[in-house]
């Protein structure tokens, strides 16, 4: 197909690259400024940058310690999703008795608003000792429905007739996964860190309601006390989106590859 | 079967069983203690659970800082778990639920066996925090809505000196509103516009807070003026749309004649306006010497294990020794009487504009409204001010938004009584 | 990325984006750090001057440092001779300094801003005493 | 492989495989079924429990049939909120058609389309706490950057009150949640162009079929599964939206904003209306499943991405 123009698709895409970049512009240019959160008209460059409000916000909170809480909760969950998802993901390709009841419950599970789970959930994990913990900030993210999907999309993918051979090799169950599932769900594997990645990381109810003791904050809700005390009116609010969202860009920047792969290797092969 | 007894659990709201962290919290001699988005007041905080435990050897304190909008929602799970903390700092009127539920401490044995407490405090603010004649919280900072006036744009119109009446108040504002310029602005949370209704006689409910009161002809013509002068630039839209920022922020662009807000706004304003001095902003009490209450007040959780040494803790932090260096170092009031004087003299030096708002706070404390002890008050509000702000923003005919905010409002303390 | 056939397993499994952007980003943290050790004694040094750009003895310093969102005021130095001055404890990122001599006059609160806490730095602008303010 | 040849010769026991197919199956679904039934079904039947009682940690649980359903009915703001929720959904598809569109762009050989693909996705990861306050701020009436655009191309002569105004507060959220999920679903339709084979189009091609009729005949009818999903995470948008409103609005002005998540959330935490928030809480997942179960009727039955058998 290659019988129309390039052009008006290359201005078409410019266009709406320029608009979803012009946020992160307008937010960078203001974290070294401070400019332009009362003065009027606003300069479209940055005037005299400085990083000091990425100082401030580095000594507002004890932000090594939030970044560390939130690195290893989103650590955990990550881990524990690519397992479980995998897991479950690869059942899901078999046929078994009840297989549409438990598709139809993981959907409907979708559907429940966790705003309106907090306080049983609270007191389940309290129940399991969790409270305050890196292990209870991370156990209801360690499963999410769509990436289960994701796999069992990806595993779908995969050949039958390739999993017969091996099963008839007499390959057991176990072999079959890591020898020939595995391998060719790299890309749905990519997709489950970076989505659960995100999910963890920028997680901010739950937190704030599972923890107790200021050495378990995590980052969102260092984010939240600052917006309380210095609301919109400092550069610095500005910086402390940056350094926030940064790792998670980092990340994504980083798995792209696989990640888009992953979600094209088949996530929606119907 | 898990399934079941967390559920149990859950609904009984008493799973303290197995709450290990949770339930060391509650262990003796431990006292945890939960404030109200004030960290960085850690170093002060610090000092005084030093001193503390000096006097209570072995006690054990942990503090705990929720952001104003979320501690609610985990005091709140805490308490489901049945794990609340001993001490908790409160503001407005939410205490009142908690207390009406059983979930805060009575503290009046207390001050009956130790009356010299309650005279270190200003007895109206005190008295703020009683319910069904009991009494449950000490003060921890205190604040009311006052009057802020834009000097400069008072000139310019022509004005002397702050408004009397609520005529002159509507009238002042309308002088001085042109193009980008407004004339009037308030802070809208909690009830803390209600000073407009009160100074022209209309009661939100019944005297036995049975019945909403509110839906008379003249309330009717106080909200059609109130939406005239709002469609007419004389009073800021973001006195009905705007939290806290927003009225704030637009009162320090220099471009607004009167701010209608507690004293915790001049810092804030003075922080943005650069205009901001003695002579540029008037500090005054609203028409009727009306005003609402915003207290910080310290209540002690019921469940909690060590009632007495919570309450010495919380003697502890409203003491004259700490109070006036909480006082001194926030540049707010705290109820304690020696401490305000001691904190005012300290910032009239530093800072004597200041100094004269929270001075007004400490006047016509027998004018409080707004702050009714009652315990379904936020869905009150809830109820009620959509409404108004139908009204006030010619959504609705005055007469309309009334009858439906009474209809609401009766809904709500029928449901709760 | 490289080609798998010519380059081993254990290679490719170090050299990638995965390991490399971290361990980068970690030695920049390490050795930033240690640029900070070597470097935080919380001195704050300079001059005070009068308006004709004289040196003033015995003016008092005054080091203000914020905390969260006010400025208190820390500690107190005093010039020399030839109008120095040193601050010795200043733990602060974020500080202002006035300088003041009874009759000659103040300085302005002139605001410094410092890389990390307690950064040890010598003010290139004097403070500046006027009888005005 | 040597183990594997080792064991070859063992004939397989039909019955034995089947069970211990089905332990198997059951032994990789327990991790996920428990997480689920910790955090998402308990916690559903302590709503559904709840709802017909009245209950606050403050007071004892009391037996109270369908009262709180049938405050409901009386409740303006349930209702008004009930509404926005439908339309945050109802934008769904809207980003979807201007997803898909880019989707056929980006698709389209042409040079930087992996740079074109990144970029417009990049807001996804973003945290949305962060986003909120991002756009709250570009939608600031006296110094934001769309007011100041709008003005300097003087397209309105006063600044416009997005987030304080009652007709722009809802569309100014919608809009930023679109620009955040525009490059996720824009993901999800790319992969399932990228799954239809070419040949069909060529084939069409060679009928002499318009490239419009090619888009309708194949592309549209192939993408139903993508599209499903789509519909799905729009609709669990819903309440993942949760933050953006809760920074950006708060809910107000006035109603203008409210869902039924946040609502449910000021309903319990706030009003200590547990009872009465598990009651919504209910309307709403039912309300999801049935939209679900439509959406996945009119994608043809097949949910596609999500079911496969």
């Amino acid at each position: 197909m290659h019988r129309y123009p390039r052009w008006p698709i290359h201005v078409a895409l410019t266009g709406v690259s320029f608009v979803m970049l012009i946020p992160f512009y307008w937010v960078l240019k203001t974290s070294v400024t401070g400019e332009n959160i009362f003065a009027y008209p606003p300069s479209v460059l940055p005037k005299a940058p400085h990083p000091f409000y990425y100082v401030d916000v580095w000594y507002y909170i004890p932000f090594a310690r939030y970044f560390l809480n939130s690195v290893v909760v989103s650590a955990l969950a990550v881990a524990a999703n690519v397992i479980f998802n995998a897991m479950a993901g690869y059942a899901l390709t078999r046929d078994f008795p009840a297989k549409r009841f438990v598709l139809l419950l993981f959907l409907s599970c979708m559907m429940v608003p966790f705003q309106a789970t907090i306080i049983p959930a609270y007191l389940i994990t309290g129940r399991l000792g969790l409270l305050d913990s890196y292990w209870g900030l991370a156990l209801p993210q360690f499963s999410t429905i769509v990436c289960i999907f994701v796999f069992k999309a990806s595993f779908d993918a995969v050949p039958r007739s390739l999993i017969d051979a091996a099963r008839i090799d007499g390959l057991s169950e176990w072999r079959i996964i890591w020898r020939v599932m595995m391998p060719l769900a790299k890309g749905a594997i990519a997709t489950n860190v970076i989505l659960g990645f995100i999910w963890s990381w920028n997680n901010f109810l739950w937190p704030l309601i599972v923890t107790r003791s200021a050495e378990m904050q995590t980052l969102p809700l260092g984010l939240a006390r600052f917006l309380s005390y210095q609301e919109d009116t400092t550069g610095a609010l500005y910086a402390f989106c940056i350094m926030v969202l940064a790792p998670g860009i980092l990340l994504f920047l980083m798995a792209q590859k696989e990640f888009i792969r992953g979600l094209t290797s088949g996530a929606t092969k119907g | 079967m898990k399934r079941r007894t967390v559920l149990q659990a859950g609904l009984a709201g008493a799973a303290t069983l197995t709450l290990p962290r949770a339930s060391r919290a509650q262990a003796p001699r431990k006292l945890s203690y939960l404030t109200w988005n004030i960290s960085d007041q850690e170093q002060l905080f610090k000092e005084e659970f030093a001193d503390f435990r000096k006097a209570n050897p072995g006690v054990e304190i942990e503090w705990l800082d929720k952001k104003g909008t979320e501690l609610p929602a985990f005091f709140q799970t805490q308490l489901a778990a049945g794990t609340p903390p001993d001490v908790v700092d409160l503001q407005g009127t939410i205490w009142v639920e908690y207390a009406a539920n059983g979930a805060l401490l009575d503290l009046t044995p207390y001050l009956k066996k130790e009356p010299e407490v309650a005279k270190l405090f200003n007895q109206d603010y005190l008295a703020s925090w009683q319910y069904q004649g009991k009494n449950y919280m000490l003060p921890f900072y205190i604040a009311k809505t006052l009057l802020y006036y834009n000097k400069t744009m008072f000139k310019e119109a022509g004005l002397a000196g702050p408004p009397q009446t609520f005529d002159d108040l509507l009238g002042y504002a309308q002088k001085m509103a042109k193009g980008e310029k407004t004339g009037f602005l308030t802070l809208n949370f909690d009830w803390l516009y209600w000073p407009l209704f009160k100074m022209n006689g209309i009661e939100l409910l019944t005297p036995d807070l049975k019945k909403a009161a509110f839906n008379t002809p003249a309330a009717a013509s106080v909200l059609e003026r109130l939406a005239k002068a709002t469609d007419g630039g004389a009073i800021n839209k973001i006195s009905w749309t705007g939290r806290w920022v927003e009225p704030n922020g637009a009162f320090a662009g220099n471009t607004v004649g009167m701010l209608h807000a507690h004293s915790s706004s001049y810092f804030f304003v003075k922080g943005q306006g650069s205009w901001i001095n003695e002579s540029t902003l008037g500090v005054a009490q609203a028409p009727g010497y009306w005003a609402t209450p915003t207290n910080h007040g310290f209540g002690i959780s019921k469940s909690t294990k060590n009632p007495d040494l919570a309450w010495a803790f919380i003697k502890h932090l409203t003491s004259t020794q700490w109070a006036t260096r909480f006082s001194q170092s926030r540049k707010l009031l705290t109820g304690n009487i020696a401490a305000d004087r001691a904190g005012l003299d300290y910032l009239r030096k530093d800072d004597a504009l200041g100094a004269q708002v929270l001075q007004t706070q400490l006047e016509h404390t027998d004018r409080f409204t707004g702050n009714w002890p009652l315990p379904f008050d936020a869905q009150l509000k809830d109820a009620f001010y959509p409404e108004i702000q139908n009204a006030v923003l010619g959504r609705k005919s005055a007469k309309a938004a009334l009858t439906d905010a009474e209809r609401a409002v009766n809904r709500v303390v029928s449901r709760n009584s | 990325m490289s080609d798998p056939a010519e380059t081993p397993r254990w290679r490719r499994s170090v050299f990638n984006r995965f390991v490399l952007v971290p361990a980068g980003i970690a030695v920049a943290v390490a050795l930033w750090n240690v640029y900070v050790s070597t470097h935080d004694h919380g001195l704050v040094a300079g001059r005070v001057v009068d308006t004709a750009g004289r040196p003033v003895a015995g003016a008092t310093v005054a080091l203000w440092v914020l905390n969260f969102t006010t400025y208190v005021e820390k500690t107190r130095a005093t010039t020399d001779s030839e109008g120095r001055f040193v601050i010795t404890d200043n733990d602060s990122h974020n500080i202002r300094l006035a300088a003041e001599k009874p009759g000659i006059g103040r300085s302005p609160r002139v605001p410094v801003r410092l890389y990390f806490r307690a950064e040890d730095i010598e003010l290139r602008e004097p403070l500046v005493l006027a009888a005005s303010n | 492989m040597a183990t594997a040849s080792a064991v070859a010769y063992r004939p397989p026991r039909v019955a034995r495989r089947r069970t211990r197919q089905a332990v198997l199956v059951w032994c990789f679904l327990a991790p996920s079924l428990a997480i689920f039934l910790l955090y998402r079904i308990v916690p559903l039947l302590w709503n559904a429990v709840l709802s017909f009682t009245q209950w606050s940690p403050l007071r004892a649980m009391r037996w109270a049939g369908l009262d709180q359903y049938e405050d409901m009915l009386h409740d303006d703001v349930f209702w008004q909120a009930l509404w926005n929720t439908l339309i945050f959904i109802a934008s769904a598809p809207v980003a979807i058609a201007i997803a898909l569109g880019l989707a056929l762009l980006v698709s389209s050989d042409i040079r930087g389309r992996d740079v074109y693909r990144t970029i417009i996705f990049i807001s996804y990861p973003l945290m949305t706490v962060a986003v909120a306050i991002i756009w709250r701020w570009l939608f600031d009436e006296r110094v934001g950057l769309i007011n100041y655009v709008a003005r300097s191309l003087h397209l309105v002569d006063r600044p416009i009150q997005f987030l304080d105004s009652f007709v722009w507060a809802l569309p100014s959220v919608i809009v930023a949640n679109i620009w955040q999920m525009l490059g996720f679903y824009m993901i999800i339709l790319l992969t399932g162009l990228q799954n239809i084979p070419p040949n069909l189009y060529e084939a069409a091609a060679i009928d002499g079929a318009s490239a419009y009729r090619r888009f309708l005949r194949i592309t549209v009818p192939l993408l139903k599964p993508s599209l499903f999903l789509c519909i799905v995470i729009g609709m669990l948008n819903s309440f993942t939206s949760f933050d953006l409103v809760y920074v950006m609005t708060g809910g107000g002005p006035g109603r203008a904003t409210e869902l039924l998540v946040t609502y449910i959330y000021k309903l319990g935490f706030s009003q200590t209306r547990f009872d009465y928030a598990a009651a919504v809480t209910v309307v709403f997942f039912l309300l999801l499943v049935s939209i679900a179960w439509m959406a996945n009727r009119l994608s043809g039955g097949n949910v596609g991405a999500v079911e496969r058998d």
